[in-house]
């Protein structure tokens, strides 16, 4: 197996490999914003930021800053050419009505029916849920990008989620540091490895029980 | 008729026990002289709706250190730990939204629509209590109206008949809170005469807004 | 009794009796359009036009006409300054949310509940609606502004109206060429007499009870 | 992605039996080269989405007259006599919907909500068959949200991005409808390089477009 590092090197990639040029995209705060430096040479997504913008730009130059351009972490970004800034209802627009072709977002929990749990921990932490019930209503493809399992060791990939939901039955494609997961009306199909990971060591660390690819 | 007035005299509308919207994203397109001049008043009891708390330190997080606000509706409030806290500790009611449903049940408000259907938040806590409908195999959750007494806006650019163009990702709630409460008032960045925002450049309609006042420059104390 | 002509001008200069300056004012087609030339010295109102503007001004000069700049009729107009244009879902939230201050319109029949009904006569005329049944669900205050009967003498303010609404219980004052009458619980209250017509006059071209100023 | 393509492969997109909106209120907006395209050419058995059918001789109505339409959905057909004729004869299936409300229903469509609850209607035939609720003493009707095929649109500018610009009335239901179909094709005056317009001066974001449609300059046997 690879080291941690280059694992979530290989994690970042595969998640960029689920686009086509065009592709209308809501990258969430973490791993997934790191795709957009990852993607395939050629290969231009339209990124969209769900305080009101679309073609969110690389951050800018120390001294370029403008107060006025955040994303949707709150940092500092920029506008690229062709992009365009809207208020918050035609951003709920754009991401309820199905006119973001996919969203890359974190899990505390996800389950084999797609739910996703990643907004709160009851009695811990509760930031709020933001944008994400919507993101993952709304877009066409949800794809969860994260750590196989917790940093206690404790499992992310379930039967069935514990913490309350941030959506249900919405998520499409699990992409973790030990391989690709499909949600099926079967259940989960791993349909690809990281390298130098056996189909026994992912279901060692998931609850779910996963399906060969055949 | 938009009257461009002193802080102190915007800030005369906003009184104990109201319910105030305050557009901005964590800080982004938030009116922070109103917000300064609302914390250091001692306003208290507010009811707010805004997306967020801001980030401690900043104008909008002053509000709720301030203990200017009782209860808060808002999407997110990971950014203030001080939210995080007096929730925790029973010190602020705070209801969480999700973002689409938030805006748009302010837009109803602003728009005169009863309420609106969301397939947001069905399967989750957020459906808790709420009239639920089936529409071609889909379910959707009845979301109702959300307005208030004032609203605290940041625009860029207003003309005197207050017309308001918005700059950037500032924009976000600051047109649709602008037409769901009874009383405007928005902090702007620069005024201009009658005529000189071109009709298709303006973003909010002056006949929502009631108060302007100019964002005035820093003091140099707080440069240095 | 002043002639017709004379009386028509009565009534559209009574019409324009009811505003105040800066009043957000939407005017009907025909006679409700010329109020906006017969307010008093110093008001000035800001007509919404429902196709998509607020700041209707006149006419333009021949060989100015823009063809993007129509009014609610389809016919050449101008933005006043400080107008601004936006799309019809804006047009209509301002006209539904309670934001235009008063709607003028005419009207085939009203009556002493407040209905009224002006969009369409059965197996005869169908325009449609238009902006109307969310003008005058939305204004703050209905104004009626019609001839007192019909072209054939017919009665037009009535007990209850026998045309399809166009909505139910909105308006709040009608002003014809025979006076002026306001919607109250109690009924229709004459509130005063067009010049040299007697109460007696215009009871007999109602078909409601009105109601003697106190 | 957006093309830029000629008039005939636009629409090459529109056939038989679709749904389709049109924009523009009475003429004003209308994408004529593309309704002119559209009549030519002889399709049939359309469902028509539009605020009005355009007065009798213009583009719009000749979508009428010339049969294209089996049923028509708008608010207001006065201007069209051929309309009122075809209806009142049974040839055209006519229903008539208020404006406002026709509005959110078709952005009800683009923006993912499953209705919206609106007074405009209540003691009216508008009622018929719909669903009622009361909230705080008020009646509100459920209007149910309405997409389309395809929409034919008209802008003032568009960068070959699809980011579209609207002059003055002519915006109306256009931008609406960008939001509420599956492919939309726009008539636009002018067509700059990406990076030509502004972010804060986009009315229209470019991912709702499908093609571009560069406005033919009138031949001249038109002017003469």
């Amino acid at each position: 197996m690879l080291d941690k590092e280059a694992r979530m090197e290989w994690l970042v990639n595969r998640v960029a490999q689920e686009f086509k040029s065009g592709d209308v995209v809501n990258l969430g705060i973490g791993i997934p914003t790191k795709v957009a430096n990852a993607l395939p040479e050629g290969i231009k997504l339209i990124l969209q930021s769900e305080n009101g913008y679309l073609g969110v730009g690389p951050a800018p130059e120390t001294g370029k800053e403008d107060p006025d351009t955040v994303n949707a972490g709150g940092q500092y970004a920029t506008i690229l050419p062709g992009g365009c800034c809207f208020d918050s209802a035609m951003s709920f627009a754009i991401i309820r009505g199905g006119h973001v072709d996919a969203t890359v977002l974190g899990a505390l929990q996800v389950d084999e029916e797609g739910n996703l749990a990643n907004w709160m921990i009851p009695g811990k932490i509760v930031p709020g849920m933001g944008g994400a019930m919507d993101l993952v209503v709304g877009a066409r493809r949800v794809i969860v990008a994260m750590e196989h399992t917790a940093k206690n060791g404790g499992l992310k990939v379930l039967k069935k989620c514990t913490l309350p939901l941030t959506a249900s039955k919405q998520v499409n494609l699990i992409i973790t540091d030990m391989g690709v997961m499909e949600v099926t009306s079967k259940g989960l199909i791993l349909r690809e490895l990281a390298p130098g990971v056996s189909f026994e060591e992912v279901q060692a660390c998931t609850e779910a029980s996963l399906i060969r690819q055949e | 008729m938009v009257q461009v007035v002193s802080l102190e005299e915007a800030i005369s509308k906003v009184q104990n026990g109201m319910t105030i919207m305050v557009g901005g994203f964590i800080g982004c397109g938030a009116p922070d002289q109103l917000l300064d001049a609302v914390s250091q008043k001692g306003i208290k009891e507010l009811t707010l709706i805004a997306n967020d708390t801001g980030i401690l330190g900043d104008a909008m997080s002053q509000l709720i250190v301030k203990r200017c606000v009782s209860k808060l509706i808002a999407t997110h409030i990971g950014t203030n730990k001080e939210t995080g806290r007096q929730m925790t500790e029973g010190e602020l009611e705070v209801k969480l939204v999700p973002q689409g449903t938030l805006v748009e049940q302010i837009r109803a408000a602003g728009a005169g629509l009863g309420g609106i259907l969301t397939p947001t938040g069905i399967g989750t806590i957020v459906e808790e209590g709420k009239q639920k409908f089936v529409a071609n195999g889909t379910e959707y959750l009845l979301e109702l109206p959300l307005g208030a007494n004032v609203a605290l806006l940041k625009a860029y650019k207003a003309d005197k008949a207050g017309n308001l163009v918005y700059h950037r990702a500032a924009r976000n709630f600051n047109p649709i809170m602008a037409m769901a409460v009874d009383f405007v008032i928005a902090q702007v960045d620069q005024i201009v005469e009658v005529g000189e925002i071109d009709p298709d450049e303006v973003m909010t309609p002056g006949i929502f807004i009631d108060y302007l006042v100019q964002k005035q420059p820093r003091e140099v104390s707080d440069v240095g």
